[in-house]
């Protein structure tokens, strides 16, 4: 089947928030926002849960530092000890610099390779343009059609919430 | 000899042409044919190849490596393995002092010459001279045929026009004369009187270009046999030197530095040492190591040994009524050398017969002939006479010549009017050189029979009277023909080299030696062996006559020096400039000045001051009519203010081929001078008195020009102190040479010890501990000389390239072990110390923690490891050595002369550019020494590894070993009292230990020296 | 201590701009011809980076000869070189990612330069590490990677090792933050160019940015935990580059101070080089509205706060040498003062402490023309620390017989030019080509249709950190 | 939400440590490895007939192993001990002898063309007496093991520890030309190194170095 997406265009952050937090709380289904930059508060307004990245640096950077001293330490005293002036087998503390470096270089690459996955960028995807001038000065609200909600219903909601400009979209389920 | 090698030698002739087949091919190869020229590395290959000659070039571990070819032995000599090391036998003839050698020939090429520890002479030690004079082997500038007036001809024309020469003066009773410098071989001297006995007016004419004439002539008047006594260092408690350079230039350095520096090594068990005086006006080699020193202007110097002999005649109740002035010095050396009586010995240097007569006579006075100086074995190493000499000028000037020959000498150079020589030759019917390349002299002659190597050709010395050595052969002839040869086909009998030599040894030496041997065969072995033979001699008696001396006391009188004195000297390594052909020789830095690749003027810095010259000035030296030479100035403490000293030697055309030296780019300097040649020639400035050249001169003017030239020294900062700006509070010297007295060191053997040991205990865990060898090292600075001997060993033994003066300028120089030379005291008369200088082989080098690729690295043994193929050269090592004796190739050095590559050591890579290099304590002899250990399935016992500093130090100054042998030299030496490391207080726990500096000097006397 | 007027509102942004005028604004420099000012510039950078080309050809065909080191001095102009713009580096780390943590709303203007500063600095930085070797063709070796050699490692024990860590590290990281900021304006850009060639160019690293909010909320997160990671990199960094010096035994190097020493004099340098950049940026790209007296003003007073602290490092060094009793340490310090090389060392005191001083007159921190003066200085004498730093702790070290000097030859001088060369050649490109200013964050910053509550206002903006009484 | 991150954390834990954990690669060539290098000699030489069948040892012919750092390649007197008088192979010269017979004349000498190479090159003539007329002109073999001449190997020691030569070298004993069989990768003897001082060499214990100047200096 086919779904029905209603957008409205705001022009100020101040009225994005607003008819957002109201469509929310209506019970309308808001699909997503769009917006120019990062709108404090949208996320409050929308109800979306912060985000479990942090959670990745920090595996990540865990294991490439945990990583990163066992590689100095199998290296410099297991596989092949060498006597480097007079310096003891295992010399943990000159380890240190490299496996911070490595825990940071591990840390800071995977979380933005992760948060390129589970936003779904890549080199050349196609933006999908739901609603025009929202990388420039606009703001964009979508919302689905439900039964309860028909689309005269949300036209009138984004009139009342002052959108300047209202543009529909019709979309397989598929996409 | 290494004692793990047994020595070889040609068994016979015949074995020795046995070879032929071999050697044919190998003297083939050595032309220039087209083998492997392709990058640096494929040379080492291509020596390592082991008696096989290789083709095709190959790079290191690059894509499918191109095809390289083995051409094996068609006959398999016996005795030769290919890859091994063989030590023959041998006599140096790098200068007439003929001391021994081992030569270590490596698939059919000698690479190395050591001292021959059983030569009775040289003991083990070798010069920079000889070291480097192996070099002069591998000359691809050394001319291949004759030259008839500059064309190249074949033998037989060369020999035709001398034949032709010969008969003519034989007819109509010419003059022949032979003109050589002082010759000891008896083959030699045997051809020379065979080829002029021949002829109605034939005579042999010698002259020394560092003469000792004086002494030989003083001789004949006081002794009445001309001869030169043989000194005995080795016997003499107090020595009293007059401008003698007996540890530098003087005679035979080698014998007299070992045999000197023995009697001066003080230990706790018999806290002695030799005392030595020094007279001279410019600071000497000799100077330097003496316990006290006094500056004198050459002028003065006859009088001050009048004064001393007026002294001695007073204590030996002989007093001929020489009047005594007040020279509170001279009491004290008058008392010391009188208490030593017999056991003393005063030396003159000076080529002034007053003053050796004097010296003859103090030397009698205090019984010192018979002990310390030898009259019944004389030395034959000088044998000029300049009355002969000066005759054979006038001929030359009158040319009433009709063949003149000219055997290792170089007059055209050598004479203050030489371009005048020159042309006079030219005017001569026939002039024949047998210079082994083609210097002023062979240029000014008709004909110029190039006489080979010493290494390629048979020969014999006799530097003291009965002792013999022996000259043979180690590679088929590369160049020119052995001038025994040409005699003996001038003389009418062709011979060859070999039977010449046999001929003389079977029938002059032989009989005299009283050999155990009844078989002339049997006895040629061992003396092939062994290199030497002593034979018993007839000795005339000799009586000493006083009068002469007597009357010499009375003529002597103070005579004042009237402005500045030229002083010329022969300088370590390039001496009279016979091998200024040498780049090693010319970048070995003076172990005074430091500086290297020129010769300048010496000026004291009171008189520098007074002129307001400072180094690099350079100044116009006017003698005489249109007489003037253009020097650099340089400052030199511790010379006395009349004179200017300059270096002889340089200047020559042997230097020409330098031109293009050093590794070329934009910012290249050439390492001649405008005139093409390295240096200056003084001998212009000097005036001849007969048949012999005066050394100094009075009365030279000097003349500012304003003009720079920037010296190439190795040392920038002379001295232990900081300057005085910059220095904080008290603590202006640095603790680097520790020093003490000989009174101090009685009292207390750790007196002087200035640097504090290393915290015990460590941080770390000590995971590394050294369970079979740990190699170390002990230098004694008390016996070190400074003579650089071992600076030119290790080129030679580890492939060290000479970079040119330009690089040197930049300090760039590549040698692995320098001697740092610290001045101390008064400017007046300075103090000198020597410290040779080598990487230090830390336990806890610096080094080796910075190498981000795991470059350098220590070893098991305690050595530290430079691995080249594994540097990418970062340079890090080098910033983080505090003794800065790292040495970073900065560009490929040129080796693109593939004869001269002959010598390279196949044992040690050869480095490219970007990497780092250093010491390496000779790691390839520990790994021989080790591996032949192995084979004969015995320990390695202590003194199997030396390593090549180690080796020819003349004064065994270097002792190398096993310091976890508790029997081991080293380890004994470790425990001494005068045991001291440099910078140990920063705990990097250096291999090398040093032994505390001991001058034979009262407490008192330093105290007032150093305040 | 500041004057009340600071505390006044004073626009972060002038000219009250809408969203719309600030895309419009910032993307006419991209979008309009090169000014010949540009090309006057850019010619000149070029120049530049092509005499260091040649200087480094000729490097590698000849060898490290071809400069003026020797057997004492093994290091000159190369790891000067090397410091210093790694140096220079670190502001742009510091403004992007530190300033953003403690919300430093000012610093949206020139982040984005700033950090573009920082990459293109590690680039030139970077280059002198690997040029310097002996053997630059094996730099590679300098990385543990499997090999057939046994195998061998590395030496982490080497400071040498820890900064090829440290610099890739730093570079990549660098790069990612850099690029992360940069692609919501990319979108901007790719929605806004009428070239279509440049459309996709746009499209394919906009990696197909919509602007969607849940995107968004991501996006902040990991800017966010970027930031939090790269503050202490770009420490640790600069710390590692002074171990190179400070784990050695030459008095001189051997210092426990050189990491903050080192850190402090980094982005004190680093903060005058944005200053030089951006003035120059403002007037010629006409941006002073958006980069106003105000940054320039907060950015002098970092420089105050970093001349005080090397200042300080300085005065710590002789005080160190003074009651170490050590007759090395001492001895290199007064050779710095006063020695062969003293005239580098006093121009690094007068332009690193002295200069800097005036900063403290209002006036002269709204004067661009002085600051840039100024700034021009504090890179002088911030690159003469350096080589005083390192030359005169080498050529006068342990052993007197080693004391020598050190002179650069042409082609030494000619890396440095070519250096600079590269940096402004790529600066100048990033001025024509991308945004100089990050439009998403400053239609941020700007109070266009904000008046509910809660919801930070410039006014209450906290004023730059560091001048918090 | 969460299992898809895990499943990301996953993901990038093991790209990673696939990038950094790779097997060490000796087998794929490296730059400068010659291994299999088989280049023909100008001599067909046959190590199989003579050290195999006929069981010559090693050091009869590179006797230099024993006492030098190269095990060198023969000279031709070496070859003549055997060569002098043998000329042919053994079927060869029956066949002749069978000729012979049957047309009851004195066999002919038989040089098979290999061998005459020999002579030439130390320019003997028929009867296998040097011919002043013509020069010696040695041989000039290829070279098949070749090391970096910053690399020092020492036979005498490996040949006096008791090192097998087809250790190295492989089964020479079995090629008709000598082919180089080890990769001579420094890895390559750093691990026989190592080896050694753990099992020791045949039974006995020894001391081989991985000290860096053992090889390199």
């Amino acid at each position: 089947m086919t779904r029905r997406l209603l957008i409205g265009l705001y022009e100020t952050e101040d009225d994005i928030l607003a008819a957002a937090e109201a469509a929310r709380l209506r019970g309308m289904k808001v699909v997503d926002v769009y917006s120019p930059y990062f709108v404090h508060g949208l996320e409050r307004a929308m109800g979306l849960p912060p985000s479990k990245l942090p959670w990745v640096c920090f595996a990540l950077g865990v294991s490439g530092a945990a990583f990163k001293v066992w590689f100095e330490y199998w290296t410099t005293a297991s596989d092949w000890p060498v006597n480097v002036g007079g310096k003891p087998w295992n010399s943990l503390p000159a380890f240190v610099p490299i496996t911070f470096e490595v825990m940071v270089l591990f840390a800071g690459l995977s979380t933005v390779f992760a948060f390129f996955l589970v936003s779904r960028l890549w080199p050349g995807r196609r933006a999908v343009a739901l609603a025009p001038r929202t990388t420039d000065d606009r703001f964009g609200l979508v919302i689905e059609e439900t039964a309860y909600f028909d689309a005269p219903a949300v036209r009138r909601f984004f009139e009342e919430s002052r959108a300047v400009e209202i543009c529909e979209r019709m979309m397989e389920e598929a996409a | 000899m290494r004692a793990d090698e047994p020595k070889r030698y040609w068994k016979s002739l015949a074995e020795r042409e046995g070879g032929a087949a071999y050697s044919e091919r190998a003297a083939a190869e050595f032309d220039e044919t087209p083998f492997a020229a392709g990058p640096l590395g494929s040379r080492r290959s291509f020596l390592q190849a082991a008696g096989f000659s290789f083709a095709g070039a190959l790079l290191a571990g690059c894509r499918r490596a191109p095809v390289e070819k083995a051409a094996p032995w068609l006959e398999q000599p016996e005795e030769i393995i290919a890859g091994r090391s063989y030590y023959y036998t041998s006599t140096c003839g790098a200068c007439p002092a003929g001391c021994g050698l081992l030569v270590k020939t490596r698939d059919g090429r000698p690479i190395k010459l050591e001292g021959n520890p059983d030569h009775p002479l040289s003991r083990g030690g070798l010069c920079a001279v000889g070291q480097a004079s192996i070099l002069g082997l591998y000359d691809s500038l050394r001319p291949k045929q004759p030259l008839l007036r500059g064309r190249a001809v074949s033998w037989q024309e060369a020999d035709r026009e001398v034949l032709k020469a010969l008969a003519e003066a034989r007819r109509s009773g010419g003059a022949v004369r032979y003109l050589s410098g002082t010759l000891t071989s008896p083959s030699r001297l045997r051809m020379i009187r065979q080829l002029l006995s021949g002829l109605p007016d034939g005579r042999h004419v010698t002259y020394d270009t560092l003469p000792a004439a004086a002494v030989l002539d003083a001789h004949e008047r006081t002794h009445g046999v001309r001869a030169l006594p043989h000194y005995r260092f080795d016997r003499a408690n107090v020595v009293a030197s007059f401008d003698a350079d007996f540890l530098g230039t003087w005679l035979s350095p080698v014998e007299f530095t070992a045999g000197y520096s023995q009697l001066r090594k003080p230990l706790e068990q018999s806290p002695q040492m030799s005392y030595h005086v020094q007279f001279e006006a410019r600071l000497s080699l000799t100077g330097s190591k003496a316990d006290r020193r006094i500056r004198i202007a050459p002028e003065e110097l006859p009088w001050y040994l009048a004064q001393l002999c007026a002294r001695l005649e007073v204590k030996a109740q002989r007093s001929s009524g020489a009047r005594l002035e007040s020279l509170p010095i001279l009491d004290d050396v008058a008392e010391r050398l009188w208490q030593a009586r017999g056991r003393s010995l005063v030396v003159c240097g000076a080529e002034h017969l007053d003053a050796q007569l004097l010296a003859n006579y103090a030397n009698e006075l205090l019984g010192n002939y018979g002990t310390t100086l030898d009259l019944r074995r004389p030395s034959l190493q000088r044998q000029a006479r300049p009355g002969d000499f000066a005759e054979l000028l006038d001929e030359i000037a009158t040319g009433r010549i009709a063949v003149l020959f000219l055997d290792g000498v170089n007059p055209v150079y050598d004479l203050p009017d030489g371009e005048q020589l020159a042309r006079r030759l030219r005017k001569l019917p026939l002039v024949v050189s047998l210079a082994e390349r083609l210097d002023e002299s062979a240029e000014a002659a008709a004909v110029v029979c190039p006489d080979q190597h010493y290494l390629e050709c048979w020969g014999d010395a006799e530097p003291v009277r009965g002792l013999f050595g022996v000259q043979q052969p180690l590679i088929p002839p590369l160049r020119g023909r052995a001038a025994l040869e040409s005699l003996a086909i001038w003389a009418g009998a062709p011979k060859s080299a070999a039977d010449i030599v046999r001929e003389t040894w079977e029938r002059e030496i032989f009989p005299r030696c009283k050999a155990k041997e009844e078989s002339f065969e049997r006895f040629w072995e061992r003396v092939l062996h062994e290199g030497w033979v002593e034979a018993e001699i007839e000795h005339p008696g000799s009586a000493f006559n006083p009068a002469p001396a007597q009357a010499a006391l009375h003529r002597v009188t103070k005579t004042a020096a009237a402005g500045l004195t030229l002083v010329a000297y022969p300088k370590i390594a390039l001496l009279d400039g016979r091998h200024a052909y040498n780049p090693w020789l010319q970048e070995l830095p003076d172990p005074i000045t430091k500086a290297t690749w020129d010769n300048y003027a010496c000026l004291a810095p009171a008189t520098a001051r007074k002129l307001g010259l400072t180094d690099g000035d350079v100044v116009r030296l006017e003698a005489g009519p249109e007489r003037a030479v253009e020097l650099p100035v340089l400052v030199q403490p511790g010379q006395h203010d009349n004179v200017v000293a300059v270096a002889l030697g340089y200047g020559g055309h042997l230097t020409r081929r330098f031109a293009n030296l050093g590794p070329r780019w934009l910012g290249w300097r050439p390492s001649v001078n405008a005139g093409g040649c390295v240096g200056e020639n003084i001998a212009p400035l000097l005036e001849r008195d007969g048949g012999s050249l005066r050394w100094t001169r009075s009365g030279v003017r000097l003349v500012p020009t304003g003009k720079r030239h920037a010296l190439a020294v190795t040392q920038d900062h002379h001295t232990l102190t900081v300057p005085p700006r910059l220095a904080a509070a008290d603590r202006g010297r640095r603790p680097i040479i520790e020093e003490t007295t000989l009174e101090a060191f009685r009292k207390d053997p750790r007196a002087g010890a200035q640097g504090h040991p290393p915290p015990a205990e460590d941080l770390w865990p000590r995971d590394h501990t050294f369970p079979g060898h740990r190699w170390m090292m002990v230098v004694d600075l008390t016996a070190c000389t400074g003579c650089s001997a071992c600076v030119i060993a290790c080129q030679v033994e580890n492939n060290v390239p000479a970079v040119g003066k330009d690089e040197v300028r930049r300090k760039r120089e590549m040698h692995w072990i320098r001697i740092d030379r610290y001045y101390s005291g008064p400017l007046g008369d300075v103090d000198v110390a020597f410290q040779p200088m080598m990487c230090q082989h830390c336990e806890h080098a610096p080094c080796e923690t910075v190498c981000p690729v795991l470059a350098t690295v220590h070893s098991s043994e305690g050595l530290n490891q430079q691995i080249y193929n594994r540097c990418i050269g970062t340079r890090y090592c080098e910033n983080n050595c505090p003794y800065k004796v790292r040495r970073f190739n900065w560009f490929d050095y040129a080796r693109d002369d593939r004869l001269a590559n002959m010598v390279l050591n196949p044992d040690v890579t050869v480095r490219s550019r970007g990497v780092m290099e250093k010491c390496t304590f000779c790691v390839q002899r520990i790994q021989e020494a080790r591996l032949e250990a192995r084979r004969r399935g015995e320990p390695l016992r202590d003194g199997e590894v030396q390593t090549a500093c180690q080796q020819s130090c003349p004064a065994q100054a270097i002792v190398f070993g096993d310091a976890n042998d508790p029997a081991s030299k080293v380890s004994q030496l470790l425990k001494s009292g005068r045991a001291y490391r440099v910078l140990e207080e920063i705990n990097v726990r250096p291999s090398v230990t040093y032994l505390r500096l001991v001058r034979n000097r009262r407490e008192a006397e330093e105290e007032e020296r150093h305040g | 201590m500041a004057e009340p007027v600071l505390l006044a509102p004073e626009p972060l942004i002038a000219g009250g701009k809408r969203p719309g005028q600030v895309t419009s604004e910032i993307l006419a420099t991209t979008e309009r011809r090169a000014s010949p000012l540009w090309w006057a510039g850019f010619l000149v950078a070029f120049g530049a980076l092509a005499a260091g080309i040649a200087a480094v050809a000729y490097l590698f065909s000849t060898g490290v000869g071809t400069w003026g080191l020797n057997n004492t001095v093994g290091w000159a102009f190369d790891i000067t070189n090397f410091v210093f713009w790694i140096g220079i580096g670190h502001a742009g780390t510091l403004i992007s990612a530190i300033l953003y943590l403690f919300r430093q709303r000012w610093r949206t203007s020139v982040n984005r330069s700033a950090e573009a500063m920082t990459i293109f600095a590690v680039i030139c930085a970077g280059i002198f590490p690997v040029i310097h070797l002996g053997r630059p063709w094996l730099a590679y070796w300098i990385f543990p990677y499997p090999n057939t050699r046994g195998p061998l490692w590395i030496n982490f024990r080497s400071p040498l090792a820890w900064d090829a860590f440290a610099i890739t590290t730093y570079f990549l990281i660098s790069l990612t933050f850099w690029y992360l900021g940069m692609i919501p304006d990319l979108a901007t850009l790719r929605d806004h160019t009428p070239s279509r060639f440049r459309r996709r160019l746009y499209a394919f690293f906009s990696l197909g940015w919509d602007g969607s909010f849940r995107t968004w909320l991501r996006y902040e997160t990991v800017y966010m935990l970027l930031a939090g990671l790269a503050t202490p990199l770009v420490v640790s960094v600069h710390t590692i580059v002074s171990w190179d010096f400070a784990t050695s035994v030459i008095p001189g190097w051997h210092t426990t101070i050189f990491p903050p020493y080192f850190v402090a004099g980094a982005i004190f340098s680093g903060m005058a080089m944005v200053l030089t950049l951006v003035i120059v940026a403002r007037k010629v790209m006409r941006l002073e509205d958006y980069i106003t007296a105000r940054h320039i003003d907060a950015m002098c007073k970092f420089l105050l706060l970093t001349s005080g602290i090397v200042g300080l490092a300085y005065a710590t060094e002789f005080l160190t040498a003074f009651y170490s009793e050590n007759r090395y340490e001492q001895f290199v310090f007064l050779n710095r003062a006063l020695g062969p090389y003293a005239w580098g060392y006093w121009i690094m005191v007068v332009a690193n402490v002295l200069i800097p001083q005036l900063l403290w007159f209002r006036r002269l921190r709204r004067n661009a023309a002085a600051v840039f003066a100024i700034s021009i200085l504090i890179n002088v004498g911030m690159w003469f620390e350096r080589f005083i730093i390192i030359v005169t702790s080498l050529h006068r070290d342990y052993l007197p017989a080693n004391w020598t000097m050190y002179r650069p030859t042409l082609i030494e001088v000619g890396t440095l030019v070519g250096s600079f060369g590269l940096f402004f050649t790529c600066f100048l490109l990033f001025c024509r080509f991308l945004p100089v200013i990050s439009m998403s964050e400053v239609k941020g910053a700007i109070q266009f249709g904000r008046t509910r509550p809660g919801a930070p206002a410039p006014e209450e903006s906290p004023l730059p950190a560091e001048v918090h009484p | 939400m969460a299992s898809r991150l895990t499943a990301i954390v996953l993901a990038l834990a093991s790209a990673y440590s696939l990038l950094l954990l790779r097997p060490k690669i000796g087998s794929f060539r490296l730059p400068g490895n010659q291994q299999g290098y088989e280049p023909v000699q100008p001599i067909a030489y046959s190590h199989r007939l003579h050290a195999g069948e006929l069981q010559i040892p090693c050091l009869y012919c590179h006797f230099s192993a024993e006492r030098s750092r190269h095990a060198g390649i023969p000279a031709a007197s070496i070859c003549m001990n055997c060569h002098r008088f043998v000329t042919a192979p053994l079927g060869a010269l029956r066949a002749e002898d069978a000729l012979a017979s049957k047309e009851k004349r004195a066999p002919r000498l038989i040089v098979s063309p290999e061998l005459q190479k020999l002579y030439d090159a130390l320019a003997l003539n028929e009867k296998r007496e040097p011919d002043p007329s013509r020069r010696p002109r040695p041989i000039a073999w290829v070279r098949v093991y070749r090391l970096p001449d910053f690399v020092y190997f020492d036979h005498r020691a490996h040949v006096n520890a008791g090192v097998a030569c087809q250790q190295c070298h492989g089964p020479v004993e079995t090629m008709e030309r000598v082919r180089q069989v080890s990769d001579l990768s420094m890895g390559w003897c750093v691990n026989c190194h190592r080896q050694a001082n753990q099992t020791g060499v045949n039974g006995r214990q020894v001391h081989a170095s991985t000290d860096c100047a053992a090889c390199h200096f």
